[in-house]
Order: structure tokens, then C-alpha cells, then sequence
């Protein structure tokens, strides 16, 4: 039992907000949004840093890290409300390398790791709202490949991305294929999301694609996971930064005659928002310390977090904002971006109530962390 | 003690209902309907249209050429035309400087500025806050300084609603720093024309153009439109603020909103899930609650005898509400809500939904609507009034 | 649309509060519990106010008065806890006159309202939980009479009480009997309950009971629905009362050399207790002025009231004691006493949980009072 | 990183584990698991058996005869006495006052009084509180005048809990009013058995007899009971507040309610009601947090990197738990949850319970558990701290 970061974990955060400090100020950001919500350039960069091959061996290019690096890069990439996916790219390198056959993983591990391809998770359907195994992607074996045919939703940078890991149907069962964005019939339609990252819809029309694994459902479930607890880390850091706004706001706006931290009213507020950030941060060790545990327990432990990570992140986005007043909901201000980012959690990888349900449904007789 | 209106109450709001039906174009409604972005033409529009008929200052006094309703009347004048769709009337020309006017103005200034707000043909703004003077209002720093038959006005006012659009702009100025900061205000009509003002756009988390800053920089304002006496401006703005009283629940709006939010969660298939339906459900007791707090306002105001001095209760729930019903909204649609596409949430987009076209503007009136616990005196300011009169 | 109370409804609350004013202080309540939960003597008092027979047509007797009479009746009864059930004359009151045959009622009503009989519901099973249909007491036809064997729990003042209103069983459906306590195979096990008042587990073995109707599970929610609106009001009075005390201390103890009611965020505390009691007391009104409501509207408007109250009772029965601090926890502390009795509204008919699931699954397309 | 236990810490958890099993009276566990009452004897005879092993000083270091554990040792000691049903240790002689003899009491005072705690032989009380000092504790009145050798006690401490079974009792009191109110404080100890000393019961609202009133009327105290300096005992007390870290979460205990709050459900058949189920699954996730958070305070203690200074919200967050659990329990029974019988409340009782016997206690012990946010410094005052570290 320890929760101390190593040396190599510290030098991991320190070079990462390093990069954020330096690379990613708040006038960055907004021009990125306002050139659409994505910039290969920066994921570059952040290639560069190694983030996008976290979770690849080092055989295949990669840093061969574990959750826990994963959860202070991310961490850190949520202090700067970073839009380019880096997450999607624990994912990718999680899933290639825990299910793909040895050909595949060789073909796409490095370019995921080098920067050359960004791969990302094509998940949601429009019948399927939070529940996995609900899914009307068809794929087809044609000659020697497969095709697949339909339409995923809300996929993050996802007419930016060079390639997509999309669940679908095949013989009744669900499967995972990788599909090229070049491939045939791909069609990918962008927005802005409320973040003010990137997303798109995207169709297959019988596109080929390459079967990663016939455990689908499996390898999906394994993919949100590592999600989760990747957004779980970037949400402590949106909410860390999010909580030093506030005090910082609180302890320079005066009203009459007065800071607003002198109002016990605000500062117990300011000690549940304290509360909540720390029960989130712990819930986000928990996560990220259950990553790698087996599929049940693993999947329980995501359920708890994700719950306890949307309880914090919708009481602190909300406190912040009232507490700052009229600033808190302009544009121009930066905490109203933290505001919206931290909404933008709640909508992804399924929300308080989804996972509230997945925790009841779940339940063991016994309590607490190691039960 | 009884639940129902009148007979002739009832009849009342029939006659509302059917005037509403056959005058308010169909194309606004469908905006408010959906919560997609109105245009000044759409809300001047309707306003005329309002005008025309003598109801557009609906809760002037028959004196002032109003319809001289009581309480419930205008409730239920209000709850027709929430319902029915109708923007909510712009409220500061007709709800909130007509009455300062009607009650502290001269005969000229009334005959100069109410025909124009009762017809809705000029547009009014709001000015009040400033960039240091939030919760403590009384605080303003914005000048005006007696040369002549002239105030030379300097200051900056913000969160100027809609301002953009503003002809007249009615001010709280300080024309003395003697005494408590309560005794140097005067209340002051300016034309948004006269040189050295300046509206600059203060763009919200939503990305809407809702409010402004507002700069005055040596206008010159006529001592005539100096409204009664000065240095009495407080309790002019204190007066007005008693004008607003059961409509700042915003009760009728929560009906027609949850009504929307249950057509929503059905189209999602979330209305299903127990989960999610017992949100709703919690709404629906709170909605309920909110609207017999509102009739118990207005059954006092209309007996005349016990007045029920809950006003602040009445904004900190209904914002709260109005909360919660475009949080709600916004999750029904889960991943759906996630992309913000502007040109969506406007009427008539030729474009793609994602999802469905009820998603587009959910999250952008969530990000809205947190400006309803901040403003009009934020509910941690309300709190402090409730407490003082539980607690003294 | 109309809340103002009459003149008789003024005059009825002013009797009702001086009575409990003269006659019912903290040291007689004590007394009382000590002595079991009970007095017949103080229910005598009551009925000779005429509150054992105010929903007993002068017919027959009573006072023949509405909900909005009961309801200024229970609010002043609940702001001194008395414990003898004038709720449950309220009910019996109600449900002979409007489910009885012309015998029954000519039999029982005056003694109602005139204190010979003291008659409560006995209801609660233990496979019940909450549910008014499920019913394992029953009845048996015998001779030109009937029978019922079963137990009821938790039946008010049931060691104490002359006859009972008991739902059972007959030929597969509920019907609704009047048993008396006298007859034979009753037993009542009484004891206190957790506000100090009493009830009793009842025990049925062949006992001869009279038919009040066959529509048993219709004159059943009714009963439970006027217990309901006069739990509510009774709610209400409780809750005003414990305002007032929690108002009345803040006011006079000190800390840090000055009083709680110094405090801003025991301060916002009050503001929402504040909040809790006037739209609980909203409530309470809408629950009597529809308790004449069609079955389906009344009900629903019950649930929405009592989910309403339990909601507003916890939130002022826990504020209150925190806000009180040490002494707020003492057996000799008024207060303490309030904030059990509002612990045991929440446990009759129907707890908050119980009626947002019956306000969840009675929900409309419209919305609001009038919906 | 690692959230496992290191097998020597698996081991150590397993020896106590064994051990607890093997010496635990069932009598008492039983008592301990269904929340009925513990006499005196229960709790003394399972100190005495933990004296007896060592165990009872177990925070104690090797030189005062204790077993000299780390943070996380004594938590998984605490963890494993919790989880058996154990009853916790009654704090103040070995948890409180202890600590204080050993810090700063002399060597003869040290021999004198640690012998009797760590065997729990003598029995202690803490007698800090006053009727008009709760929150703001500095403001004490009792006095102690020194008179030749011996101080003379009068005045009056409250909320003294089981100082009914007191032998001892350690005390703040005045020994001088000048200067600020914390620099006149002394910490005395005072024999019970002494002349003019009066224990009156306070009965909780649940109806136990769990605190007192203590009167000290010219009560005479050697002087050689003072600890340390006159006029230093608030800063030997404040040393005795932060010897209370992880423990105040009371998270062990929170997963044993929480396991018997599942079995309740269960028996009354409300574990498969999914909207009773999700209250269940709310707090199945707080308590893992709160397990989190205690986790990461051992491990900050352990590594002596980086302190985490968070006691407050360890004690908030517990202490709503542990009203939330116990508020559940009742609710499980519903109507069941209503019969107050203080018999049924005790083992062994021969009566007919009402509905279940695991009905009988809960409604007690949700009422006894409203002190929890109270005691200790309340929640509120906890807020304040908290917002100190925070904003400053």
C-alpha cells in the first residue's frame, strides 16, 4: 500500500506541465478551438513527449508504461484542458496491444507511438446511449477481409484521425475491426464539441476493415475502461485548476469593501469543493490502481470512479462558476472553459447514473477497497 | 381555502388563451418551443404585436393606459403566454422603468417616454451593475455631475442585457460620495445615441451575445431626464425591485420546460428508465411546490391581507429549477448533447442533426441557464435576505 | 384560487393552539410518555373540542368539517406533538362515512365524535413494506357474519383503541372490516414508539368482525390518503415549531463572543430551512385542498405532497440539531423531540423513497398544480 | 504505486486477525455487530483482555511499553478489531491522555498512571467541553487556584462521556485570565474519588446515559498532577488533537455497517428494490472514497514525504457516512423501524420483537449517531479549517 509517485513518474508530470506551461496557454488553446477544436501539430508534440505511445511496448516503439503514468500525463493534460486526444491513444495502444494479433499490433503499435497514425475509438450509437453491447454495425466477411457497415457517433477527433477501432457485428456476435478513415465508404462529418474539441459522425458503407479481435465485446469494454480512468486523471486536473481559480478569484474580488474569501457562507463551499476534489482524486488512484485487475473486479472499479468522478466534477463546476459571479459564465474568463470541460465529462464513457446503475447492479456483499 | 380559480378567473384566462393562439406568429413560438436563438426582430415583433393590443405593459395601472389586472390576472396573463410559447416579455421598459416613471416621474417625462415602452417601439436597457459593484450594488462608481441644465455622465456599467439593441438605457448614477453610499444615487434616463456611449459585447460561456458593456465617456444627459429628486435614486431602484415579485419564479416557464424535458427523455427512451424518469419525477414535485408557493403569493396580494414576504424564496427556487430542467434536458440526449454546433440552434438549419434536433442547443441553454443563480441579486445574497427575516 | 383561511377556520386554529398552549406543555407530553404514549383523558379533552368528529356529519354527531378544517387542526396538534391520534378519527371519520353501510355509520359515527369509540387503522404487514395490496389477513364468512385471522403491525394506539378498521382477504379481494378490540381472538401487544406516542402489534384468530365494504383496497388508500394529508399538516406545525426553537437558540447562545446567529453559514442554514418549511407547508395545502379529488388525482397528489414533506423533514429535523449542537442531542431538550417525531413522519404511510416511486410512476405529459 | 498491502503487512494483518478470532468474547461481538447496548463490563473486559496482550497502548512507542507500530500497522489493527465486531477502544486513557503523559508528563507521573492505562485497569475521562465553551473550547471557565501544594478545582465540565464509569479525568482548566484566553489553560489531572467532585448523567435523545455533566466544587488536586507547565495545557492538548488522524474516519467501522446494512436490506427484502438498492450503491462508492482517502494518509505518513494535512475532511466525510448508514438501516425496516423498546435494544432479551430482532436498535442508533457531526469539533468548525488550508 503506497501511494507515493516515483522519481520517473515525477519527472513524467514536471516535463508534461512543463510542456503545458509552455505550449498550451490559454490563448493557444481558444485559437485551436477556433480552428475547429484539433491541431495535428500539438498531438505531434505530444508525440514527441511519448504520450501517444504510453501504453505501446518498447519493441514496438512505445514507452511500455502502465496506469499509472498514464494517470499523471493525463492528470497534467487536464490542468491545460488540452483538446488533442491523447487519451484515445491509451486506448488504442491498450487494445492493439492486449487483443490484436502479432501481424496487426507490428503494422499500427508503432505508428500510434511514432505520431503516424492517430487511432481512435468509434464506440457510440444512436440506440445505444451508455449500454456496450448494444450495437447495429454489421461487419461482413468479404474474400479474405471484412467489411463493416454503419454509423458511430460523437467519435473524438474523429475526421482528424487516420484510423478508427470500431465494435461491430459479425456472425451475431460482437467483434473489433480497425478501419482505415482512408478506407472506402468512411465518411466522417467534424463539429466542434462543447469543450470546444473535436468530434465527428461517422459512416461505414461496407468499408474494409481488419478484425482485431472476435472478443468484441471484451476488448470494447476493456477500451472504455482504460477511458475512464484516463478521463478520471484528466478530470482531477480540470478540477485541481478549476478549485485555484476559485481561491484565486475569492481571495482578489472585493465586495463590499471586502474579498469574497471573508464570507464563511462562500468559504464552506470552497471546503466542499476541497472535499469533493480529494475524494476524487482517490477515486481516480482507485481507478487507475484497478486498471490492469481482472475484467469483473476491473470493471467495478471503473463503475465506482466514474460515479464519484461525475459527483465532483458537476458539484465543483458548479460552485466555481456561482462563486465567481458574472465572470464565471463569459467566454472571455478561463474558468467558464473549465466549466464546460468539466460537463463534457459527464457526457463521456457513460454518466453518474449509468454508472450509479452499474455500481448497484454490481454489488458484492462485502465493502471497501479491497472487497 | 380553495385549489380553483374562478369562473370568471377561468374566463379570463380563455380569453388570454384564445387572443394568444390567434396572435403570436407561429414561427417564434417554435423557437421558444425549442429553445433556439431569437432574433431582436422576433422579440420587437412580438412585442408590437403586444403593444398594439394594450398589453405589452400588462401590469400598468388603467391611469397609464394599462389594463389595471390584479395579481392573479397578470399571473395568469403571464402563465398563457409562457405556455403557449411566447419569448418572455423584454421586461425593461415595460416591467421595470414604466413603474419607476409611472410612481416618481413628472407629467412631461410621462408623457414623453411611456407611450414609446407601452407600444414597443423603443427598446430599454438596464444600468445597473458595475465592474466592482455586483452583490454590493450600492457600491457603483459611475459619475454624473450637475454643469448647467446638463449631467456630464462618466462610468461604465455591465451585464447590460441585450444593450446591443437599446435606444434609452435607464442608469443609477452617483451624484454625491457624502453620507452611506445608499444617499448619492441618482436615477437617470440616457439616450443610447448621445455621444460618448459605447456598447462593447461580453460574449457568454454559451457563445451568445446576451449582455454588454456599456461606457459613457463625458455624455452629456439633459437635467430633465433626471427622474424625481436627486440623490433619491436607491429607493427609486429599491421601489422597482418591489415591482418584481411572483414572476421572478419563472413558475409557468418551469411548466412548459418540464413538459419539454419529459417529450425529450421519451424521444431518448430514457422517460423508461427508472433512473432517469425518478429525476423527473423529483422535477415534477418541485415544479409543483414552486407554483403553490407562487399561488399562495398571489392569493395574499389579492385578499389584501396577510402578504407573504417570500420573494427571495421565490428566485432561489426558481433558479434552481430552471437549473436543473436544462441539466436534465441535456443528459436525456447523454453523448448526443456533447457536439455544439451554433448554426444548429438556430430555426431552420439545412444541416445534419447529430442525433436528433432537439439535442443541438440542450448543453448551450445548460451553460445559459447558470447565470439565473447569479444574477438579480445571486442566490447567496437572496439567502442573507431570508435569513434576516427569520433570524433578524 | 383562493388561500386565505375563514373566519371559523381561524377561530377552530385559535381554540386548537390554546388548548395545546394550556394543556399540553413539554412536562404533560413527558408525563404522558412516561406513563406509555397515551392518555384517554387528553383524547376526551380533544373530543370535547369536537376534533374526534370533525369529518362526522352533524347527522350523526360530528362537526361535519373538510380537509381544510382538518388540516388547521393537525398543524396546531403537530406544533405541540400531541400524541393521541386525532388523525386517526380523522380517518375512521372519513372512511365510515364514505364507505359504510347506513348501519354501521348510525352505529359507530357518534361514538366516534363523541369519544365512546376511538377506532384506528390497522394495516401494516410484515410482507407489506409500504404496499396497501398486499394483504395476507383473512376473511371468512360465518353464519351471517364474518371472521378475520391475521396480524397488524404498528398500529396506533392499538392496545388502547376500541375497535379497529382491518383490510383482509374475502374471496380473493379486499374488503375493509371494522373489528372490535373487545371481540374475541384480538390481542394488542402495545409499546412506544420512536416520538414517544404508542401502538401495538394486533393479532386476528377468528375474530368477528363487521363488513365495512367489498371495494377494500378503495376505502384502504383512501384512509391511508387522509392520513396523509393530516400527516402533512401535522408536519407542517412541527416543523414550524422546530424553526422557531432553532431560531430562538442561534439567537441566544454564544460562541467566540457572540451569538450562532452571527454565523453566515448557519445563517444560510436557516435561509434553507426556511425554504424546506414554506414549500412543505405548500404542500400540505395542496394535499388537503385535492383530498376530495377523484381517486386517481388524490393519489397522486398525496405522494407528491408526502415526498414533498419527507424531503423538508429531514432536511429541518437534521439542520436543526446540528444547529443546536450538543444540547440538540439531549433527552431533556424540547428540541430532540421534534426532531424525533419528524424521524417518525418519515415511517408512516409511506416513506420518501416509497412515494417518489408512486409520483414516478403516476407522471403526466403536463405539468404543474392544475395538471 | 500500489494499492496491495506488502506481504509483511499481509502477514502482520493476518497474525492480529488470528489472534482477535481466537480472544474476542462472542458475547461481546455479538452485542457489537447488532448494535446493542455495551455495559461497562463488556468494554472494560475487552480492554483488559487487549492490556493483558499489549495491545490496548497499541499507538503506544516500544519505550512505553507498546508495541511501537507504524501508521498503517495501527490501522490494520484497527481495521481487523473493527471488522470483528470488536468494541473500539475507549480513548481517552490510552488514545489521549497517554500520549500527553508521555510527551510531556514527568517520570514519575509517567510511572505512575501509564501502568493503569495500558492494562486498563483504570478507567479515564476527558473532561475538555464546558456548557458555555463547545466549539469555542479557549473559552473555558473552570478554575484551578493554587493554594500551597495543591490546586483548588471549581466549575464544571460537560458532555463527559462514560464518566459515569470514571475513576480519573483529565482536564483543561483556567489557571489564569490574562493574556489571550489559550495562554491561561492548564492540564490537570483530577481523582474522581475526590471530594466535591459530582457526576450527573445527561440521557441522549436515543435514551442512553453515554455522557455527563462533572461538577468540581473546591475539589483539591495535588499539585504533582499538573502536566508539564502551568498555563501550557492548550498547547499539550492541541499535541493530543493531532495524535488523532486516520482514526477519526472511522472507515473500518463504516464497512462493517455498511456489510450489516446489506444484510438488512436483504432481509427485508428492499436489497432488490432498485431505487433502495442505488441509496446502498451511493454509499458502497463514499466509502470506498473515504477508504481512499485514509489510505493515501497512511501512505503519506508512512513514505514521511509529504503530509497530507486533510484530518478535516476525514472527519466531515466520516461522520456523514456514518449517519447514512445508520439513517438507511432504519429506513430498510420502515414501519418496522417505529417500535421504541429499550429491552429489545439489550441482548438476551425474551420478548417479541416487532418484525425482526435486528429492527429493534436502529432508530436508536440513528439518533445517537446525530452527535457524530457534533462532537469532536463540529463539521462546521471542520469547514472553517478546511477553508483556512484552502484560501487562507
Amino acid at each position: 500500500m503506497d501511494f507515493e509517485f516515483s522519481d520517473d513518474q515525477q519527472q513524467l508530470r514536471d516535463a508534461v506541465r512543463k510542456w503545458v506551461d509552455r505550449s498550451y496557454d490559454f490563448d493557444k488553446r481558444r485559437a485551436i478551438t477556433r480552428a475547429g477544436g484539433f491541431d495535428r501539430n500539438v498531438y505531434t508534440e505530444l508525440a514527441g513527449l511519448g504520450l501517444t505511445g504510453l501504453y505501446v511496448s518498447e519493441d514496438d516503439g512505445g514507452m511500455g508504461m502502465g496506469p499509472v503514468e498514464g494517470m499523471v500525463v493525463m492528470e497534467e493534460l487536464g490542468r491545460g484542458m488540452v483538446h488533442e486526444p491523447i487519451a484515445q491513444s491509451l486506448i488504442a495502444g491498450g487494445v492493439l496491444s492486449g487483443y490484436a494479433g502479432a501481424d496487426l499490433k507490428a503494422a499500427w503499435l508503432p505508428r500510434i507511438a511514432g505520431n503516424e497514425a492517430l487511432v481512435v475509438l468509434a464506440y457510440v450509437e444512436r440506440k445505444a446511449r451508455w449500454k456496450l453491447d448494444v450495437c447495429e454495425t454489421q461487419a461482413q466477411q468479404a474474400g479474405g477481409g471484412w467489411t463493416v457497415s454503419g454509423a458511430k457517433s460523437v467519435v473524438t477527433a474523429g475526421d482528424q484521425a487516420d484510423a478508427f477501432l470500431v465494435p461491430a457485428i459479425a456472425g451475431g456476435k460482437m467483434a473489433l475491426f480497425l478501419v482505415e478513415r482512408s478506407a472506402a465508404g468512411v465518411s466522417a462529418n467534424g463539429y466542434l464539441t462543447i469543450d470546444g474539441g473535436r468530434a465527428a459522425e461517422v459512416k461505414f458503407a461496407n468499408s474494409p476493415a481488419t478484425l482485431v479481435t472476435t472478443d468484441g465485446l471484451a476488448a470494447l469494454q476493456h477500451a472504455v475502461d482504460i477511458g475512464i480512468a484516463a478521463l478520471c486523471a484528466e478530470t482531477v486536473g480540470v478540477m485541481d485548476k478549476t478549485v485555484d481559480l476559485t481561491v484565486e478569484y475569492m481571495n482578489t474580488r472585493k465586495q463590499f469593501g471586502v474579498t469574497l474569501s471573508t464570507f464563511q457562507a462562500l468559504r464552506h463551499r470552497v471546503a466542499d469543493m476541497k472535499m469533493q476534489l480529494e475524494l476524487a482524486r482517490s477515486m481516480s488512484y482507485y481507478a487507475s490502481l484497478k486498471l490492469n485487475a481482472p475484467a469483473e473486479e476491473r470493471r467495478r472499479a471503473m463503475s465506482r470512479a466514474k460515479y464519484q468522478l461525475g459527483n465532483s466534477a458537476r458539484f465543483i463546476s458548479q460552485a466555481s462558476v456561482q462563486l465567481h459571479g458574472g465572470i464565471g459564465v463569459t467566454e472571455e474568463y478561463i474558468g467558464s472553459h473549465y466549466f464546460k470541460k468539466l460537463t463534457q465529462v459527464e457526457l463521456t464513457f457513460g454518466d453518474t447514473l449509468h454508472h450509479l446503475g452499474e455500481v448497484s447492479a454490481h454489488m458484492q456483499d462485502t465493502a471497501g477497497v479491497f472487497a | 381555502m380553495d385549489l380553483a380559480f374562478t369562473p370568471e378567473e377561468q374566463k379570463f384566462r380563455e380569453d388570454i388563451r384564445a387572443w394568444v393562439h390567434e396572435n403570436l406568429p407561429k414561427d417564434i413560438s417554435h423557437k421558444v418551443h425549442n429553445s433556439l436563438h431569437l432574433s431582436r426582430d422576433d422579440m420587437q415583433r412580438w412585442a408590437k404585436i403586444l403593444g398594439k393590443k394594450g398589453w405589452l405593459g400588462y401590469g400598468w395601472p388603467k391611469e397609464f393606459g394599462g389594463p389595471g389586472w390584479n395579481a392573479v390576472q397578470k399571473h395568469l396573463f403571464e402563465e398563457e403566454l409562457a405556455l403557449a410559447g411566447a419569448p418572455r416579455v423584454v421586461p425593461f421598459g415595460p416591467v421595470m422603468v414604466a413603474p419607476v416613471i409611472m410612481a416618481f416621474g413628472n407629467a412631461e417625462q410621462q408623457k414623453r417616454f411611456l407611450p414609446g415602452i407601452a407600444s414597443g417601439e423603443v427598446w430599454w436597457s438596464q444600468g445597473y451593475s458595475e465592474p466592482g459593484s455586483g452583490s454590493d450594488l450600492a457600491s457603483l462608481k459611475t459619475r454624473a455631475e450637475r454643469k448647467g441644465d446638463k449631467y456630464i455622465v462618466n462610468g461604465q456599467k455591465t451585464w447590460t442585457t441585450l444593450a446591443q439593441y437599446g435606444e434609452w438605457i435607464f442608469c443609477l448614477v452617483r451624484t454625491s460620495t457624502e453620507g452611506k453610499p445608499q444617499t448619492g444615487i441618482s436615477f437617470l434616463l440616457i439616450d443610447m445615441k448621445s455621444p460618448g456611449v459605447t456598447v462593447r459585447p461580453i460574449i457568454m460561456l454559451d457563445g451568445g451575445h446576451e449582455v454588454n458593456e456599456v461606457f459613457f465617456d463625458n455624455v452629456e444627459v439633459p437635467a430633465e431626464n433626471l427622474i424625481g429628486e436627486e440623490n433619491k435614486g436607491w429607493t427609486y431602484a429599491k421601489h422597482l425591485l418591489s415591482h418584481e415579485r411572483t414572476n421572478i419564479a419563472d413558475v409557468n416557464r418551469a411548466k412548459r420546460e418540464l413538459e419539454r424535458l419529459k417529450r425529450i427523455a421519451k424521444a431518448e427512451g430514457v422517460y423508461d428508465d427508472m433512473r432517469f424518469r425518478d429525476e423527473i419525477a423529483k422535477l415534477e414535485v418541485d415544479v409543483v411546490a414552486l407554483e403553490m408557493l407562487v399561488l399562495r403569493v398571489l392569493s395574499a396580494e389579492k385578499s389584501g391581507k396577510n402578504s407573504l414576504d417570500i420573494a427571495g424564496l421565490l428566485k432561489i427556487r426558481g433558479s434552481e429549477i430552471q437549473q436543473r430542467y436544462s441539466e436534465l434536458m441535456m443528459l436525456a440526449c447523454g453523448p448526443y448533447a456533447v457536439p455544439f454546433i451554433r448554426e444548429a440552434m438556430e430555426a431552420g438549419w439545412q444541416g445534419e442533426y447529430v442525433g436528433a434536433a432537439h439535442c443541438a442547443p440542450l448543453a448551450a441553454t445548460y451553460f445559459n441557464m447558470r447565470k439565473t443563480t447569479i444574477y438579480g441579486g445571486s442566490n447567496e445574497v437572496q439567502r442573507n435576505i431570508v435569513a434576516q427575516t427569520v433570524l433578524g
